[in-house]
């Protein structure tokens, strides 16, 4: 029984070190809690179920396509919305981030209705449903395959882009100094943009992915995910990615040997639970630059 | 010139007083005016930490529920009076604010947000499954009203408040006495102390200013505003449910005193009476535009991006309002300019 | 003569990095020292050690009070205020938002007893100690000369008089010892020249001062006793004499200066 | 200026506030509807909007009442016990609103409900089960302002575990409960029977409204070996529960109560919500032409099937309508005729059945049990004498 949950608890943590990834780089560069990033997600859900029901597309087309279209929606949202705030105080742009997620989320819900939508059977290969090995005892299904490797794999591409790409670059640089990044000649503006292009594009493969793991869709469901991501990207220190990614291995494994082994009515407060406890030993998250005291 | 602004001033008081006989109020226009006062005191309530300390709070409301399940266990379950509850649930806030305070002293900007927030949470959570002591999700139905009472002396007198104009004259005298105070503070030691905290803590520090020691005051004082605003509120609505402190509520105290203008006291008030009508109007509003119920909260965001957009400062801008105003500022400016003159 | 302040020792380290190793040196009362060094020496370290925002990693730190002389090394910031000693930073550090009185009086913090219950009750105590924290901020202010942009904001005020008000602020807190971080840096010789008159002024308020300058000139004019520092170690001290004929001290200069060029 | 920018907005807002309370003399009887139109809740008050949408529509095509049109106003109030207070003192403010339809939440209502009491407008709940609503829904000379057309939470709780126990022989049995006033009313009462009745209860495990993952609990659950799974919650995470509990390899029937009722779970839950069973007030297969007819024509005008809250909301909309047509719009005269119903004679001929109220406005209704059986929902084999 651990064995599966703790395989269980991998799951949802690698979701979450998605979506907390896309948290995690907006702060980097523009230190704003872009509360916004969870009705994108939920966004790609809704996006690639409708390019499968309205267009015929099929799975796979539908989710680069929905991914495309949520990296474009996270550039638009930056550019009307956070853009014009860039020097006013920090708490105006968190402001105008929360009222951009109402927005989103309403407006989600007059698109699609505030009933929850199941995800489209037949679009899902067959394979996804069953089980594809066991090990020891746990059953892992296809899907659970399927999510552990793009998952993985969209981990590595992301590392590989910050660290070995020339905008990856400039992204860390802005997020170390905007101000000196902007005097060696970087164009802040694209770099913020294709910043929440990318953060964007991952949250909506975050979605896709619950969507199908659970078979649920519902207007609302960014707003639990967004804040569990949020949460996991503190944890892990935020504005570094990979503390993001770990973060969230770490909130999913904890709340769900929680919910399992401890109290499943203080599931989501273990999460926190942890969560501050980490915050409270090492101030600066699990793997976050240390501030020290500047004289 | 001086003049004409107090007489203002007074109008303004006298509107204020005389609302509740005004033509167009009615029970559902003095229910909004007292949530709205309730929100006002939050919002004060909260101020002092990111407004005069520059520390994030995104939790907030659990102070708030603390208060309010206070006063609701007491008064439902021990007949307590409201009286007699309000000084102890401030206490008792100002207790858990300090607890809540000790351990995120060294932490800084969203480090100490997260905790505040994760620190709400178990509150809720607490007052979720904690069926025994709060009834959970059950809600606490059936909260006595507050009343005036001299059977204490013996004298057979009472007056328990049952229509929402009690509540709202209750309601202004809490909202004034918190504003008073918070002035007060705001031009003093303890104010001053506290913005030199918000500007450098570093400098502050180099003042002689004791950061923890005037960091745990201000934990302790608004968390005890908090509390106060829930004590009101939970014998205002008579009905209590974990759900009225979920996240969101924090939220929402937040986009007022940023709306309002961060530190400033004003400021906070005019964020609550924004933000509170605002969706009451659109409520009344809308359907008369042909919109349905459901675009209610699209409307409501949109607002929210437009006032940042265009006033990305909030409504009042600067902080340090009141200390402008006090005698001795006045008395000094005065003397300058004769020394000046002269 | 007596000595104020004894550095006996002080090592600072930041993990493999020795800001100071094994500094020793006295301040006499009533003087005025001179901390000077090419950049990266050490000296603001110091002050930071002194004013109590690090923690010496080694040696004391004996500060004479009136009960006689304490090791305070380790104190917290405010602590070290209250017992006498103040400072300015090197990157001037105002209340910016704030205006001109309330710094001051905010210096003033730790000379003044009211709290929470004296404003929100508005006794009569707090009202006549808020009454003399004016007057007393102004004569402050007076002192440096900003008496007439009292009420102006910190911020608006001219780079020159941004330093005289961290000055003021600092004499607030009424210091034995008054720690002054580059105050001459980005001033136009006339403001340095009216800043030597203030320095003087303050001298005669029997306050010492510890100056860290880069200003040869002014320091070599003020200074009687110079303490010289390099990578964190202290090459020389003595008076500015025979600091200026010290081949160690002209080599740190120099030989630095030569390799920019 | 800061005080008369504040003048100038307070009474801008006001006078906005106060158009809307200003009578519009037109021909048309209003009630109110207040449920959740926004926020996560909002599916449930689109069901109930459904309802009472055809009842109104039905009621006006065929000429109104007396000669006049019922008009239904919406207030959303979120399932918030906060904003449905505020919607609760502009309903009781509003004399032109004669009587309501809601509300959809027991919090909701609850914290709505001393609006009613005080100014005298009688609320009928098609959807709020709390039992604790029954105490508070009476004024000071004890008649009660409250009414709904829905089971209480312990009816249906007791119901099935006797159900399980009586008709399916079942002896260990997992509940799995929403942490909410619903899911806590429906598992204390369960729970309390079950151990009454000799039916063991191997583990009790909560989860909260909104949650997607389910899978440590019913792990944990698993551990136990129950031979049913009650899950005491709404459809919307019943049917993921269902789901993921076939993925575990937790092959045993669920049952649930009238929260699990919707056409959503079969298609949320796909094969897994096979073999569920579920208390109904009454069965499509065997109810009247009336019900059959408003089957039809829901699904007509919705595209979706029929779920039970709506047919509640349609029901407790026409017994408003019925006692306006024969009282009048007045707001007493109303209450009268609703607290009338007060025996099986008396009751209202609805399509969930017959309907009728105790002294506290409660209703009574007998439960028929519904299952589940190749993504279709048809009447259980047995069925429990009432």
């Amino acid at each position: 029984m651990f064995e599966q949950q703790l395989f269980n608890g991998l799951t949802l943590g690698l979701i979450y070190a998605l979506i907390a990834v896309g948290y995690t780089m907006v702060y980097g560069v523009i230190e704003l809690i872009n509360f916004a990033h969870g009705e994108v997600y939920m966004l790609g859900a809704f996006l690639c179920i409708t390019f499968i029901q309205a267009l015929g597309v099929p799975l796979f087309p539908a989710m680069v396509l929905a991914m495309a279209c949520c990296a474009g929606i996270g550039v638009l949202i930056d550019q009307i919305a956070y853009k014009p705030l860039r020097k006013a105080p920090r708490l105006a742009a968190l402001i105008t981030a929360i009222g951009v997620s109402i927005f989103l989320q309403n407006i989600a819900m007059i698109i699609w209705g505030s009933r929850p939508v199941p995800f489209t059977r037949s679009a899902v290969p067959a394979a996804f449903s069953e089980t594809a090995f066991t090990l020891g005892s746990v059953n892992v299904s296809g899907l659970q395959v399927f999510i552990y490797a793009l998952t993985i794999a969209m981990m590595i591409g992301l590392t590989l882009i910050i660290n070995k790409t020339r905008i990856g670059t400039a992204m860390r640089a802005l997020a170390q100094n905007a101000t000196a990044a902007a005097l060696m000649g970087i164009n802040v503006n694209r770099v913020i943009s294709f910043t929440f292009a990318l953060g964007s594009g991952l949250g909506a493969v975050a979605g896709i992915l619950v969507g199908m793991y659970y078979n649920t869709l519902s207007a609302t469901m960014g707003y639990n995910a967004g804040v569990k991501a949020f949460a996991a990207a503190v944890l892990g220190g935020i504005g570094s990615v990979p503390g993001a990614m770990l973060g969230g291995v770490v909130l999913g494994v904890a709340e769900t040997l929680g919910a399992g082994y401890v109290s499943s009515q203080y599931r989501d407060g273990l999460g926190y639970a942890v969560m501050i406890a980490v915050i409270l030993l090492r101030p600066s998250g699990l793997l976050g630059k240390s501030v020290g005291q500047k004289a | 010139m001086t003049g004409n602004k107090t007489a203002l001033k007074l109008l303004g008081l006298a509107a204020l007083l005389a609302f509740p006989v005004l033509p167009f109020s009615s029970e559902y226009v003095m229910h909004v005016a007292v949530l709205i006062m309730v929100y006002a005191v939050l919002a004060m309530g909260l101020n002092v930490l990111p407004g005069f300390c520059n520390l994030l709070d995104l939790g907030y409301v659990g102070f708030y529920g603390i208060g309010a399940y206070t006063a609701g266990i007491l008064a439902l379950n021990h007949n307590v009076s409201f009286w007699l509850i309000v000084p102890g649930a401030i206490a008792l806030g100002a207790l858990c604010g300090m607890l809540r305070g000790a351990p995120t002293l060294r932490l800084s900007g969203d480090y100490f947000a997260i905790v505040t927030f994760g620190f709400t949470e178990l509150v809720v959570l607490f007052l979720t499954n904690e069926i025994w002591l709060t009834r959970g999700p059950l809600g606490l139905p059936g909260i006595p009203p507050i009343a005036l009472s001299l059977e204490f002396l013996g004298i057979d007198w009472r007056y328990d408040f049952l229509s929402e104009i009690p509540y709202y004259y209750l309601g202004l005298a809490m909202v004034g006495a918190v504003y008073v105070v918070m002035c007060r503070i705001e031009d003093s030691r303890l104010g001053r102390a506290w913005l030199a905290i918000k500007e450098d803590p570093l400098a502050a520090a180099s003042c002689g200013i004791n950061l923890m020691a005037y960091k745990t005051v201000a934990f302790a004082f608004s968390a005890g505003v908090g509390a106060l605003a829930g004590c009101f509120m939970a014998q205002w609505s008579m009905f209590l449910a974990p759900d009225v402190f979920k996240f969101w509520e924090s939220f929402l105290v937040l986009c007022m005193i940023v709306l309002g203008g961060l530190g400033n006291i004003n400021g906070a008030i005019v964020g609550a009476v924004v933000l509170i009508a605002l969706g009451e109007v659109l409520r009344v509003l809308l359907p008369k535009l042909g919109l349905p119920a459901e675009t209610r909260f699209l409307v409501y965001g949109l607002i929210m991006i437009l006032i940042m957009r265009f006033k990305p400062g909030g409504f009042f801008p600067t902080i340090a309002a009141t200390s402008k105003k006090s005698r001795l500022i006045l008395d000094l400016k005065a003397r300058l300019q004769a020394e000046r003159a002269g | 003569m007596d000595t104020i302040l004894k550095i006996d020792g002080v090592s600072k380290r930041f993990g493999g990095l020795m800001a100071l190793a094994d500094v020793s040196f006295e301040v006499k009362k009533g003087r005025i020292l001179g901390l000077i060094g090419p950049n990266g020496a050490g000296k603001t370290t110091m002050f930071n050690c002194i004013a109590g925002i690090y923690k010496p990693t080694e040696g004391r730190i004996v500060f004479d009070k009136e009960t006689g002389p304490v090791d305070v090394g380790g104190s917290r910031p405010e602590q070290m205020t209250q017992m006498g000693v103040a400072r300015t930073f090197q990157n001037i550090r105002l209340f910016g938002s704030l205006p001109v009185l309330d710094n001051v009086r905010i210096g003033r913090h730790c000379r003044a007893a009211q709290g929470f219950w004296g404003a929100v009750l508005r006794t009569k105590g707090q009202k006549a100690e808020e009454r003399m924290l004016v007057e007393q901020s102004m004569e402050y202010l007076d002192f440096v000369g900003l008496k007439n942009k009292a009420l102006d904001l910190s911020s608006s005020l001219s780079y020159g008089d941004q330093r005289r008000l961290e000055i003021a602020r600092a004499l607030a807190s009424q210091p034995k010892l008054l720690l002054l971080d580059e105050p001459a840096a980005g001033m136009n010789p006339q403001e340095t020249a009216s800043l030597v008159d203030l320095i003087h002024a303050i001298m005669r308020k029997d306050i010492t001062v510890v100056l860290i300058e880069h200003d040869m000139k002014l320091v070599m004019s003020i200074c009687e006793h110079l303490v010289v520092l390099d990578h964190g170690v202290k090459i020389a001290e003595g008076g500015p004499r025979d600091i200026r004929e010290n081949p160690e001290v002209i080599e740190a200069y120099l030989g630095r200066g030569a390799a920019h060029a | 200026m800061m005080f008369k920018r504040a003048l100038v907005m307070a009474c801008a807002m006001a006078a906005v506030l106060a158009m809307g309370s200003l009578a519009l003399a037109a021909d048309v009887i209003k009630i109110a509807v207040p449920s959740p139109f926004t926020g996560s809740a909002a599916g449930y008050g689109d069901n109930v909007k459904a309802g009472v949408v055809m009842k109104v529509e039905e009621v006006n095509a065929k000429g109104g009442v007396n000669g006049k049109k019922i008009e239904a106003v919406y207030f959303d109030e979120q399932c918030d016990p906060k904003e449905a207070a505020t919607v609760g003192t502009k309903i009781a403010g509003d004399k032109d609103l004669v009587a309501i339809v809601g509300h959809l939440c027991s919090g909701a209502h609850l914290a709505a409900l001393p609006n009613y009491v005080r100014v005298g407008v009688a609320a009928l709940s098609p959807t709020a089960t709390n039992v604790t609503i029954s105490d508070k829904g009476k004024d000071a000379k004890g008649q009660p302002w409250s009414f709904r057309n829905v089971y209480l939470d312990d009816f249906q709780g007791t119901f099935l575990a006797d159900y399980m126990l009586k008709e399916l022989n079942l002896k260990k049995v997992a509940v799995f409960y929403e942490n909410n006033d619903y899911g806590i009313g429906l598992k204390d009462a369960f729970v309390k029977q079950a151990k009454a009745n000799g039916l063991q209860v191997v583990g009790e495990e909560a989860y909260m409204k909104g949650a997607t993952d389910f899978t440590p609990q019913l792990t944990k659950l698993k551990g136990a070996a129950p031979e049913a799974l009650f899950i005491a919650g709404y459809y919307a995470e019943g049917a993921l529960i269902a789901d993921q509990a076939k993925k575990l390899g937790i092959n045993v029937p669920k049952f649930g109560a009238d929260g699990l009722d919707n056409a959503d779970y079969i298609k949320l839950a796909g094969p897994a919500a096979d073999d569920t069973y579920l208390t109904t007030p009454f069965l499509a297969e065997t109810a009247g032409p009336d019900a059959k007819a408003f089957i039809d024509a829901y699904k007509a005008k919705f595209k979706r099937d029929v779920d039970w809250m709506s047919a509640n909301a349609y029901d407790a909309a026409g017994m408003i309508i019925e006692a306006i047509s024969k009282v009048g719009p007045d707001r007493a005269k109303i209450r009268e005729y609703l607290a009338a119903i007060n025996t099986k004679e008396k009751a209202f001929k609805g399509i969930t059945g017959l309907t009728y109220f105790n002294d506290k406005g409660d209703c009574v209704k007998p439960a028929y049990v519904k299952m589940v059986k190749g993504g279709q929902f048809v009447p259980a084999p047995k069925q429990m004498s009432n």
